[in-house]
């Protein structure tokens, strides 16, 4: 087709957006840089823990310069890959579940986050979520740094990050670039858990500018807030690795993304909930679960004993969760399912996100335990309330992170990080981690509402229901998933040279 | 000729095969199929719903066989299928088709009719 | 139903007690806490190469102690994460070799081991394997030290522990909350590689029940005995990465359990053995390798050169043994198949686990030779003997584990570590070996033979035979791992809004 | 069959050289280690970074010394295996595009590369590529030191290793056991990548001798040129993770095999590029993506603060490439494909390859952005010039790699490492890279066409018609991949105690 | 008796299921295949090259029926099977087949005939 | 009417579609199946031990013609189906049953009888 029809076709406007601003900023981008550079020269560089350097050959000039903790900078790499696995994970986790014919469009949900949010996180999304605003005021609520946007302004080298709100993690600073990349991750995970509830009936253009949009205006703020030393931060409020920020967030977003797009033709009656591979999901929820050990422990920014405590913790808490949802599905139908271990395991990671660099390491099988059953009981309020959260993202992630941000306010303890909670009798700490996880409530809910509703009204957001009774694999995507036929037929002895 | 076609629960294929063999019959195509009929569907779980599956999975059988053949074969199928305790037959094991066939044609040499079967 | 019938019923013993011992547990924690730590402030931590902290913002009290390595604590946090990724690795090896009515059923077996054993381990499975006992007779054969029961007089920012039994190790100590987690996903794989013996006939309830029991019978005492400096390490028996205490016992064990068991139904006539997916093996084959770099060169505990020769002997001995079960395929019946070269690696993986960190470099592709071979041959064993080892976890782990403990005692080199073998003309290693891997075998197999022996007394080990012939998906879990039907059918060009 | 018989088999002459040369080696090892380690004791150790060791035993001898920093060993460590996680990750991802019939046997081209090249580097391919030979003449082109053939000559505790041409990574020298093992991987993944090239079609015992030469004639020399300070690092040439090394020759030499071993049959009508498992391709790209972190990340050699930007440039170039590649579909076909989002991806990951340590931050979006739009233009030349890449080795590597080759020539900036590019000015490095770049086509191209040609005439290479048709699984494993059939038929409610 | 094959697209399997049971025609068989036929195939396409898929999937439904049957049941067939908007039927839909059957036989008890339908 | 049921090799199947065109023949219903007859079955590897495998897989074709239509179909199939070299045939090469068609019906308007198939 003509490429100048092409382009003014609309569900092609987000993309001719992100290659303009893209070009626009490649172009100007080595004077800015050089700009930047001079303006602002050891922004974030913080020098400590310098070893003696004896090296075999002399390193002169920057170079030389170490001042980031290679321990620590080992682990923050490991880390973000590790979390970077996660969208593979997920990817295997909610396409397993799904019906054949919507099985490839479903994991394509997640590839297509770690494609669009890197990118924006990259641009703009980093800056809106952890540069630091010259003025206070905006600094409470947003990100603003030049030096920022495509770390144009970044000395790769020099500039460290300690970490954010961990109290052993300001010895052991690792280079920038890595706090980015690590972050990156979760910007581009927490989108991509709404896949969850809006599965196997969203249209592929919607989705993309939704997970950009969203990432956008609700993600990167909420970010801000509570790990870019926004409001909530000054607070007193905590989350460690994301139980408010990126579970709560994406679970009531997904919930009302849900409900606005409306049920998928024939639930809830029909087969409609057929897993098409529960292997494969076995096999997503062990790589989430692989990877989350980047995403808790890694979010203590080093290697230290705080990030082995979240470590533990993560564990503890993940396994007993898996009991519980195997525990409440024998006493609810006499059968412990296979999914239901990896659902209680994913309940697991998510209500210890928050909890797990602050509470006591005995505390950890408890949150575990009402992680499992809670949420067990969150997956039963889709059929009480006939909305279609289609593969739980609420149910799960949604009641999972609001159980782990209060509970991370009960058993919040001195012996592991600086914050105290009830069982050390500071009952305030409750009230906070009420507002953290409420804000986020808030956010998530008018910022998709709004998304949504926008698009909508312009490129719209379900498929043609021809496409949803034929599958997205082939309405969207000009594929298929699972193949029928071409099983070879050997048939005979072969010549013993055929090998 | 006639063709048979049968359709038995998949746990009894191989008791079936061998049930042919002993009254010769030794060619016969097989195919999956799905079944609805008397035997009700079971339930499967996915996070607490119930979720019931009536389609349930049977094993096709189509086999030519000369006039000969047909009470045989049907007998040992008969026998062969059944699944209940002690050889009864319980609900789900399956029918049998008797339908005319008018000519059959080995592909590999052109043989018509019932030597061809 | 109602609750209180379901807790009458015999299978659900295990879960009832489980609860009540953590109930308890949590109950008490607080004050148990604060009396152990109180107790023994500084039980395990020995202060070592604290760095210069010259960190930006002055942080005080505990947290600014650093008693451990951060290049360590980032390659234990790393391989902690790396040996569990083996139980999804594990689920999808066995998994892919099953037929296809019992292969979530076979996966369930990995991941409910997961979820069983770390919370054992963390309520008194470390403790038991771990602990140090202040009565030193007690000492020799299993660890005792209440300050260790869930981890309640724990400090988990001092506590520390140097590499157990390896000589550069003790340079560069860990937390002791990352060790704890690094050896309980030791505990969790072991019982989990028994299902390879087991599989396809094993009730769910036998097998949650028998995980447990093993695991504190067997298990955490054989661990004791070598690397928590009991009986066996005292006399000079090494087990790097536990050839004996994981594969030797879990080989052993699978081979009585299914003795015990009897023979799946059919075997050894009839199409019993078709793998319903080889391509997921493989791919579970190639995650265990991954994950097994993390169980080997982790097992010395610091990213130290140990740890990098420990790692080079696992991969050339992996790669060698892949090519020599190819080779001995070849020579018996002309066909190098992709279950051979999986099966191979993990057989070198198996036998180089006891030496990988003791054994001359140039000795790694000699064992994984003769693992590759000799695990053939181990495989072939059950068809002469008329046991149903289904997955070969005795033919595998059972005899690799043995040669590798063997050819430990052969192999040794002071140039690697403090042991020498035979080549260095220290022929008793050999004896001592023999004495670690023996023990193994017994305590394994009188243990299971106990336990299963007091199960099929009580919850019967063996599923009905209606489950067996239709399949343990359906019978144990409810759910089917393969379906049939529902491909979508697409017909028609779509319209152009349709993405 | 008779042992006699077997061994005069063509086919299997490598198998029986390579045993040879193993045993023999094995026989002498202990003699000629010595007088290797005596000749040259400290080879390439250089005592660097030593901390101040307080550890609570105290340890004598060469376990006292660290002369390597555990942050970057730990780092080195993660990094080999996320590099040895790239052979399953490839196998996924060649074998899920491939028709049902080839999907094993597609995935063994890797797991066989895995077995035959570890083993290979270890004995002499590690020598050939980073041994320094005394003459500097033959330096300029091959290794060679025995003290590296089955690294008889090296101890594994004091050996120690910089960066080569990393100029920050000098200053943290890691243990050369890893660096060795770390290199293995990189050996092992590039002739996998060309069964791309030669997939469906080629016999199995042909393929084995092909990487081994390949791997010895070939990848050895043309590491050594650039990596092991050979006559194109000497120049000035930089290639920082393998764009020319890996991914040029690995395509070019895939194109010249894929016209020497001919069509497959039906190509290029008939349904022969009917993928038979993208759920399983997009997996597979998530694990290269994941393990590429290894790949690129690790090139530093040290967890620095280039190995942190290497590892920000390889994410944001690859979500960027994923996105043109989808952004050219959409223009050419108006579906954006999820085999699309995954060879962009890939595409992206071998553009940024060469360049990730060298280039400006913000040049990665724009290197991926062309990654993505050119070699989708690349895997579209098969259809003009009608040669069949099967999978697209040659249009995604080596398109890609000659593509990040140049681009690493425009972009290279003194803000991240010591070579400048034409964004800097220095327009003669274009010159450099265009050598590189040349070098790596014209050495892998003749090789290539050397090894085929004398495979051709001794044992063939290409499969009988028969097994073409039949399937490669049961012709060359006599396997099948995917089952028919055997899907349990569940019937009945259980009784109660069959769980 | 007749043995009823219908060819029909897959997503009108639950309808037809619900149509033949309005008739009260509770047993059949299914099985999953490919056809070909008016109806043109689709295109799929692999890293930007075209890729016709000219097999279609369907369903197809083998159901033996006494006399008094057949036309309810093919009516039902045709009514439900169809597509379009406003259920007017378009190229695809499928076909049906009526055969001769010349007996059945239900395995579990034996019966034979008409009433082991 | 006649229902013509081949049952023949997979990787004849392109080869076979092609010569059914020829004599103008294009509507047909393929499925999956498993064969078991004169031909051998395979041996797989598991871990050393061989695994019978004696179900093999055949494709099977489900054609309704006309009478006139017979002849020249079987033809075609007799011809292009069989594997051997120099197209002699080989055992495995399938067979092919003719059965009596006594209607047939269009779903997507109804028409019925020859005019429909
Ligand atoms: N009238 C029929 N037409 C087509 N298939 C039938 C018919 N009756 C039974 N079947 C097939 O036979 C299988 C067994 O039928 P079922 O009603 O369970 O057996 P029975 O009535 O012999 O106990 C069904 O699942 C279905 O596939
Ligand atoms: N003569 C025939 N023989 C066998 N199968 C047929 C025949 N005609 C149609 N079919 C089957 O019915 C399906 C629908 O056929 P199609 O030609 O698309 O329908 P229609 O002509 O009724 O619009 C085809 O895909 C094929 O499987
Ligand atoms: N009498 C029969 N009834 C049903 N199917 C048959 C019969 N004879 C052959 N077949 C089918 O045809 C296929 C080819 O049969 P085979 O005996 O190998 O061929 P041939 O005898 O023509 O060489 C078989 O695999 C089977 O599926």
């Amino acid at each position: 087709m003509r490429l100048r029809n092409l382009l003014r076709e609309p569900a092609m406007r987000w993309l001719r957006g992100l290659i303009a601003v893209l070009l626009l900023l490649a172009m100007t981008a080595p004077a800015l840089a050089q700009t930047a550079a001079t303006a602002m020269p050891a922004a974030t560089a913080t020098p400590a823990t310098t070893q003696a350097a004896s090296a075999a050959a002399p390193v002169t000039g920057a170079w030389a310069q170490q001042n980031y903790d290679t321990g620590s900078t080992a682990w923050m790499l490991a880390s973000t890959a590790l979390v970077m696995i996660m969208m593979p994970g997920l990817a295997l986790y909610y396409g397993g579940i799904v019906r054949k014919k919507n099985f490839l469009a479903t994991m394509m949900t997640s590839y297509s986050a770690l494609g669009i949010i890197c990118v924006q996180w990259f641009i703009f999304g980093y800056m809106l979520a952890f540069g630091t605003s010259s003025n206070p005021i905006v600094q409470k609520f947003i990100g603003w740094d030049p030096s920022r946007i495509m770390m144009l302004g970044l000395n790769p080298i020099t500039a460290v990050t300690g970490a954010p709100g961990a109290p052993a993690g300001g010895q052991f600073p690792v280079p920038e670039t890595i706090f980015n990349m690590f972050q990156a991750m979760f910007a581009v995970i927490t989108p991509a858990l709404i896949a969850g509830s809006v599965a196997e009936r969203m249209k592929f253009s919607a989705w993309c500018a939704f997970i950009f949009l969203w990432g956008t205006i609700v993600y990167d703020p909420l970010a801000h807030f509570i790990w870019g030393n926004g409001w909530l931060a000054q607070m007193g409020a905590v989350d460690f690795a994301g139980g408010t920020v990126v579970h709560i967030s994406s679970g009531v977003s997904g919930l009302v993304a849900a409900i606005m797009l409306g049920k998928r033709a024939g639930y809830p009656k029909g087969n409609i909930i057929q897993p098409n591979s529960l292997g494969l999901t076995l096999t997503g929820a062990g790589l989430l679960w692989f990877g989350w050990y980047g995403f808790n422990a890694g979010s203590a920014n080093a290697a230290n004993g705080l990030a082995c405590a979240a470590f533990l913790n993560t564990t503890i808490a993940t396994a007993m969760a898996g009991l519980a949802w195997n525990f409440a599905e024998w006493v609810h139908h006499r059968r412990p399912t296979t999914l239901g271990i990896a659902s209680g395991f994913v309940a697991g990671l998510v209500a210890i996100t928050p909890a797990c660099g602050y509470v006591a390491l005995w505390s950890s099988p408890i949150i575990g335990f009402l992680a499992g059953v809670v949420c067990y009981g969150g997956a039963q309020l889709k059929t009480i309330f006939g909305y279609d959260d289609a593969l739980d993202a609420f149910g799960v992630h949604g009641i999972g992170g609001f159980l782990g941000a209060m509970l991370t306010g009960v058993f919040a303890s001195t012996a592991i990080n600086t914050t105290a909670g009830v069982i050390d009798g500071h009952w305030i700490q409750l009230w906070y981690q009420f507002c953290v996880a409420g804000d986020a409530v808030v956010l998530a809910a008018v910022g998709t509402a709004v998304i949504v509703f926008v698009l909508d009204k312009t490129i719209g957001i379900r498929v043609p229901e021809q496409v949803e009774i034929e599958g997205l694999d082939f309405g969207l995507h000009g594929e298929n998933g699972w193949q029928v036929g071409d099983i070879p037929a050997p048939s005979a002895v072969l010549p013993s040279n055929a090998i | 000729m006639k063709l048979i076609i049968a359709i038995i629960q998949p746990h009894r294929l191989e008791a079936v095969k061998q049930a042919l063999s002993n009254v010769e019959v030794f060619r016969l195509t097989v195919s999956d199929v799905q079944g609805y009929g008397r035997q009700k569907g079971h339930t499967e779980y996915f996070r607490g719903k119930e979720l019931q599956v009536n389609l349930i999975r049977k094993v096709r059988l189509d086999i030519a066989v000369n006039e000969a053949f047909v009470k045989p074969t049907i007998d040992a199928i008969v026998q062969s299928a059944r699944s209940g305790p002690g050889g009864k037959g319980q609900i789900g094991d399956g029918k049998i088709f008797m339908l005319p066939l008018e000519n059959v044609i080995r592909v590999s040499d052109g043989t018509q009719g019932g030597e061809a079967i």
